[in-house]
């Protein structure tokens, strides 16, 4: 199994760590991970990126150019990776902050309006949760055994009382690809 | 033993402190920041001391005070700011001082950028500060062989007297991998440094730290010392990865993040029956001279592959001597090489259509 | 209708990449409205840093250089040797000209060399990710102090324009604050005197300016504002600390706790 | 009556403006522009004075700032 | 025409009027001091600057500052000084400023002492700073060669938009020997320079320097230009003398003072009529490899002779690239190999007798 | 028969490589008998520049460091840094210490790093012939000015001590010359207290001392030190600059012609 | 009374002590050491008050003074 | 011919000048010459020396290690250097400040109390070049018109009155190797 994850949004929207949280999760299964931040001197709070790189095989470059998945959080993340994507490869698009489509054919898009979803348990700043549910539930790159495991890896002991929050998240992207959710995730 | 996620440039902060390091003179530069954030936490906690200089020629000046004194300590910086190392590097070399210097390369030259690159080759491997000397370099390629070799690099550095330079580039410096780590650390036992300058304390005599060798045949006399100490680091220390060299008829030569793309590389021909495979020098200096040597007599061609212009093919060269052809694959100014790119490349050479 | 307040001419048409409420774009006008005031804009030559405001050889659009980190004086001396009739001015951070650029810095100004210096004291470096500045305050908090900057291991910060007024060469040297309207007025005032000594070859000639950095104080850019009036300029008092020749002092030096110069001439326009 | 002008392309949202209007008639949109930020904007022009503060400490060059002509004497 | 005595290091300064340049910014260091020394008095009567710099990094940026103005500049040193110019050599390299920089090279690594080397060769040739960048490095070997090459270095300089390094050691610079002067200065047409940072002064566009590019694909094609020029450099430039090279069955090859040794060596064995030749580089890059492999054709072994523990001899290698054996003789420290000695070494190789 | 002169302990016994009536050797002398007097000498370090004092590694007998040039206070900074508790101290040119090393010089005060500067300033660079220093005085011909050093070419003298006092670092900075009897008995007094400050762990410390180069400047020794006394004390006035703590002025500052110090206290022995 | 004596071979000849010899009884010898140096000596020990000035002032540490020792009280 | 002079001294002594002078001569009579200064952080105003080269034949090293002449003008340069004159050579010892003798047997050894027969020509300055008189009388390496011509071209022009001095001083040196002059020269 090979699935490079690139992850775009706005600075502050948390895009680092939830790429952190995937790959560590990789890594609880005993995949290859590799986890790497865009950084450069672009504008600060401008936008941010990372790319993981989760593999049952050692991994090469961990620079994501080529990824099967992208998740762009707001729209200037779209319209520069879209292209970048591999045919037949995944993009979630973020439709709480991107009111425009995707214009490729050749690989599957979702909208998950992840902001309001978010908002609507209780706090914006799990919207990436929400995806990262759906993309799981998609491609089954990690289990959500793992992430659950992870998410107490990743965030600092004074935030694990936000683990329920994050994990109810990661349920509702789920329900969105199984269709079994308060809300489905419209393929475009 | 416990595994856990961690960015390179942390790796190498936290293998400093279990070598024994407890000192860091150094100056914030992109992609190597997140060593200095690090160790700026992390030395206070095991009684060591983080001193931000105020350039990096005050930096490697702290660090020949701190090692003349017996002390493990390290610097840190990327091309800019190795470079104006550079006499302070000749120093070390000619004063025989042990140290640790880290270079996380970036593009070039001038400004350039803060993208991945290994265009400090030269500079690295033949001394880029003035005067016959030679660094130890050592080239990891993943977080978990950064720890290693951290340790490595300071006990180098001490068996030989001289500056151990370690060097990679902002994939290696910012990406996290696993990494096996100790749960607790161990203390280190550190040589005896007989010959350090730390005030006589009742020794009989003084020791002196100094490159300064004014009568010519004394010079001599030192730079001969010297080039036996570097010809006894040639014979020994060679290090390298073999990767499917076994009947490889093509040898693909690349260290760090490029090795890193040829792996996939030779895994591509070798999915095909194809006999590729791939030598990794993990010493730059000395370069695997030895090794390259004797895959010339199995090996039809080299494939050299830089993320510069071309400066690690020279030592290839050198090392083949004319028995085969070698070739050259770059990518420059801080890009990285694709695997499908490289992969072309490389079959243009087994099928006879490259020029060396 | 007429425009009170427009982009000036010296600067291209282009955003600024600084994060929001970063107060280099400001300066960055001041100095660009400055040159066109001045009339100078087909003579003058910017030396850009290496920091976050590497850029600002785009943003002026008159002919410059991108030097070497904490280099440009420098840069300028060797331009302004050439060129000695063009206006010649240097933008630089506190890491840029108050660390690695102090030998450079310290002996254009004792060589008098006639250039200006917009020295812009934001605390941090910014650009390479927050790290302790030669003038970071006591106590604070950056990548490279996590545990605050402390004063028996890093000494305490440094006061430049103090620093330089001492030596000779120096013919203007300010410092001035763009937390709020009088003193960005103020600190116009003093980037056009500084030009204006500079072209009368009285010598070298500074202004520093107290800035904020939003992003690596790790605050809203308001409380930035607040917090650089609150905690800088204490330690940093506002004011000229030298004024040469036969110019007479824009406004007086006083090391109060209140930098001395919010008392005076409220906001002026241009 | 002053007319303030926003690019609101280049706004950054960062408040700076509408705290030192000395009218307090800015305020930041709900929208969002396509850099992410809610932009700045004068909701009662009407008392707007033009004294280009808010322009003087817009750090990003946002604002423009236009009024009528006074008459010479 | 006239004849007079000169010291290599006031020639230095006298080539550099006298090729059109009115600016030097450097900081004094031995043995290159007469230098400065000359151009003190010399550059005001000709309406030049001297200005003596607060340190070498203010130097070589002064000389950044002056380039990008458009004035033909230069910068003096030696090691330790050069070492602290690299950065600033790689910025120049990168924005593509021409200047001159010499190198009179003493007895390294560290202080070292003042004495007559070749020990920076991989410095000079091969980029001490960081990024793929060249310097173009010519090595007189008279005070008559400094004189003309001064002229061609500027030439050149400004005719690839890069710098240009001369190198030579303190024997050269501080003999006199006679050199061809004419009687009067004449005028030098300096080539326009439309890239140059002046201020606009009503051109519509406006003029850069400058070595950044963010952008790792921009700074990827920069590369590539540069790499192109450097091709046309090693393709054009390459400059030797041969010496006797003809029928020559052993080859030395040796550069600066040297290839004055070894022509008295050439002598010795041309007397005694055996076959022995030299090749003397005066361009160190490009280095003349042409003409190496030419002669790989024809003569049977390669001896270099160099003031350093063999650095140029890698360059030998490389042209000759396995096809003859490829020796080495140094001194080092700041020792100058004695004509006995060489001539010694060459005749074990002549007769059988050495290892390469 | 009682020894009231002899060579002090802490100085090999061998000749030094300075010219006739070149004063090096009587701070060298200064420095070791304050060593030997306090008691130290078994932890005291030394760090020796690239300037004509270069050799003083071999002649002071403790353990020592010969740096590369100006950079001596970082690699005291290093050694300090990693020995607290021993007596370090450097040996400076002005050519090694107000040039090329400005920017180490300037941080070690600004950091309060402990240990003590002896800086010989003797307004030329001199080992490398006799080249105009920061410090050379206006008019001095030198090799490198040939005409005469000239304001708007070199800008003027700095004057390192004042600078230096500026900053928070600094705990003890003073002025002395070693031109006659009173005042090299006044030299010594000031290195004293300068090690003493270092040891008390007060902050930065630095002895500058007016120092004659007969060879550069073309004069007798004797020539050289009237000169030194009638041209370099009126631009660079004798005195303490800096004196932290509880210790008390040594002597006052008074920027008069003779120096302010003449007057004081007659030739001490000791 | 004192003794004042000189390493001969060490002297430079810089006159220094010469001058400041506040009894004016050190002279140059007329015959050179080793150096090349006209060497100081005191030519007129019966003067000398052990002040040991000249020792102090002397570059090269060529001079070294010996007094008797007082009695204490 | 070939000649490799070794001029050595105090500093003072005029070393440099003299070896100047030799190679300006040199120079003036067709011949390939070099001259080249020890240099060094020596003990200034302490030893000197200089190497001067004059040959029919292109010269390879300037430096003068194996000399064919030596003027020693003090006695550290006669001991410092005595070792180093090729078998045959010659060496020109100032006794006028040289209390010893040379130990070598194999080179022929002429002693000139310089200083002093300079001084009876009323100025000590000229001591070398009573001793470069002998020299080129002894072996021809230039000719006295050379010399008279060069002392024109070393000399600064206000410095031209002392030519006649210069000469006669070189005329006397002359004279102690012709054995016709005020004092013939100790061959030892
Ligand atoms: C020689 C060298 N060292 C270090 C750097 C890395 N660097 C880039 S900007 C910078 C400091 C920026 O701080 P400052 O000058 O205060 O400017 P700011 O970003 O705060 O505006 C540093 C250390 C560099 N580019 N070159
Ligand atoms: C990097 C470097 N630049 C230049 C030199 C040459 N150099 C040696 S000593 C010196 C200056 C000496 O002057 P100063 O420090 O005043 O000491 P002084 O000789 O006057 O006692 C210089 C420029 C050097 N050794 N290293
Ligand atoms: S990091 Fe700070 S200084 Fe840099 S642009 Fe952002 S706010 Fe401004
Ligand atoms: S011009 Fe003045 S009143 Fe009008 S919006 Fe701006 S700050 Fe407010
Ligand atoms: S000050 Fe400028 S950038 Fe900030 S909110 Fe107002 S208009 Fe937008
Ligand atoms: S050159 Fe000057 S400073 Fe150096 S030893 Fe001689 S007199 Fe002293
Ligand atoms: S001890 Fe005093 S009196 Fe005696 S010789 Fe020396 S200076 Fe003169
Ligand atoms: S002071 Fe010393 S060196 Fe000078 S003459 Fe007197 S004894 Fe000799
Ligand atoms: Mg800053
Ligand atoms: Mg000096």
């Amino acid at each position: 199994m090979f699935e490079a994850i690139l992850i775009a949004g706005f600075g502050g929207q948390g895009v680092l760590s939830t790429g952190q949280l995937l790959a560590q999760a990789g890594m609880e299964e005993g995949r290859h991970v590799a986890w790497i931040p865009s950084y450069g001197p672009e504008m600060r709070g401008g936008t941010a990126n990372c790319g993981v790189t989760i593999s049952s095989r050692p991994i090469s470059s961990p620079v994501v150019s080529e990824p099967t998945v992208l998740i762009a959080m707001n729209r200037p993340s779209l319209e520069k990776f879209e292209h970048s994507v591999v045919q037949g490869g995944i993009i979630f698009v973020n439709s709480s902050l991107i009111d425009i489509r995707a214009g490729r054919k050749d690989v599957r898009v979702f909208y998950v309006p992840a902001n309001e979803l978010a908002e609507e348990l209780g706090s914006g700043k799990v919207a990436n949760n929400v995806i990262l549910g759906a993309l799981i539930e998609l491609t089954g790159v990690v289990t959500p055994g793992a992430v659950e495991k992870s998410l107490r890896e990743v965030l600092p002991p004074h935030h694990h009382k936000m683990i329920p929050l994050n994990l109810k998240a990661l349920e509702v992207g789920a329900g969105l690809v199984r269709g079994d959710g308060p809300a489905a995730a419209g393929a475009g | 033993m416990a595994k856990i996620l961690m960015k390179g440039n942390e790796a190498i902060g936290e293998g400093a402190v279990r070598a024994g390091c407890r000192y860091f003179f150094g100056y914030p530069i992109t992609p190597q920041s997140e060593l200095p954030h690090y160790l700026a936490k992390r030395l206070p906690e095991v009684g060591g001391l983080y001193l931000q200089a105020e350039s990096e020629v005050a930096s490697i000046n702290m660090v020949f005070g701190a090692a003349g004194a017996g002390a493990r300590v390290m610097t840190s910086s990327s091309g800019p700011g190795i470079s104006l190392m550079q006499e302070g590097i000749s120093y070390l070399a000619g004063a025989e001082l042990p140290c640790v210097i880290v270079n996380m390369i970036r593009g070039g030259p001038g400004l350039g950028n803060i993208a991945p690159a290994q265009s400090d080759y030269f500079q690295a491997t033949r001394g880029g500060g003035h005067g016959d000397y030679r660094v130890l370099v050592l080239a990891p390629a993943s977080v978990q062989e950064i720890i290693d070799l951290m340790k490595d690099a300071f006990d180098l550095a001490d068996k030989y007297r001289n500056p151990v330079m370690l060097i990679g580039d902002g994939v290696l410096g910012q990406m996290m991998e696993p990494v096996e780590l100790d749960e607790e650390v161990k203390p280190v036992v550190l040589p005896e440094k007989s010959w350090a300058a730390t005030g006589r304390m009742g020794r009989d005599k003084k020791n002196l730290i100094n490159s300064l060798y004014i009568v010519p045949e004394n010079c001599e006399a030192h730079n001969l010392e010297l080039a036996r100490k570097y010809g006894t680091m040639a014979e020994k220390e060679q290090r390298w990865e073999d990767y499917h060299t076994e009947g490889a008829e093509l040898v693909l030569v690349a260290f760090g993040t490029a090795a890193r793309v040829c792996k996939a590389v030779v895994d591509m021909f070798r999915e095909e029956g194809r006999p590729v495979g791939l030598l990794r020098p993990i010493t730059l200096w000395p370069f695997p001279a030895k090794r390259v040597a004797a895959l010339a007599g199995t090996a039809r061609h080299f494939l050299t592959v830089e993320m510069s212009m071309g400066q690690m093919v020279e030592d290839v060269r050198l090392a083949v001597n004319g028995r085969r052809p070698v070739y050259f694959y770059g990518r420059a100014g801080g890009m990285i090489p694709v695997a499908r790119d490289v992969y072309r490349e490389a079959g243009k050479i087994l099928t006879g259509g490259a020029d060396s | 209708m007429k425009k009170v307040f427009t982009r000036p001419k010296s600067l291209k048409d282009m955003p600024f990449h600084y994060c929001p409420g970063c107060t280099h774009g400001i300066v960055h006008r001041l100095v660009a409205e400055v040159i066109d005031e001045m009339g100078i804009f087909d003579r003058t030559i910017a030396v850009a840093p290496v920091g976050c405001s590497v850029f600002c050889y785009d943003y002026f659009d008159c002919d410059a250089y991108q030097a070497s980190h904490g280099r440009a004086p420098a840069v300028a001396t060797g331009i302004k040797r050439v060129l000695p009739d063009r206006v010649v001015f240097t933008y630089q951070g506190d890491g840029d000209l108050a660390a690695i650029g102090t030998g450079e810095i310290v002996h254009a100004a004792a060589r008098g060399e006639k250039f200006t210096v917009i020295f812009i004291n934001n605390a941090i470096y910014a650009m390479t990710g927050g790290q302790m500045a030669p003038t970071t305050l006591l106590g604070q908090v950056t990548t490279t102090t996590p545990y605050g900057r402390n004063r028996e291991i890093n000494g305490c910060p440094v006061r430049m324009s103090e620093m330089l007024a001492v030596l000779d060469g120096s013919a203007y040297i300010a410092r001035v604050s763009v937390h709020d309207p009088a003193n960005v007025a103020r600190a116009k005032r003093a980037v056009r005197k500084a030009f204006e000594v500079q072209m009368a070859g009285l010598g070298f000639t500074m202004v520093e300016v107290l800035s904020s950095c939003p992003t690596n104080w790790g605050l809203s850019p308001l409380k930035a504002l607040k917090w650089l009036e609150e905690n800088m300029i204490p330690y940093y008092p506002l004011g000229e600390y030298k004024v040469s020749g036969d110019t007479t002092p824009l406004f007086r030096h006083d090391s109060g706790a209140d930098g001395g110069l919010s008392k005076n001439d409220p906001a002026e326009v241009g | 009556m002053p007319r303030v002008t926003f690019r609101e392309e280049r706004c950054k949202g960062c408040e700076i403006c509408k705290h030192f209007c000395p009218k307090g008639i800015i305020e930041m949109a709900g929208h969002i522009n396509v850099m992410g930020f809610h932009p700045a904007t004068v909701v009662d022009m009407e008392k707007c004075t033009g004294c280009a503060t808010c322009a003087r400490m817009c750090p990003d060059i946002v604002i423009e700032v236009e009024k009528e002509e006074k008459k010479v004497g």
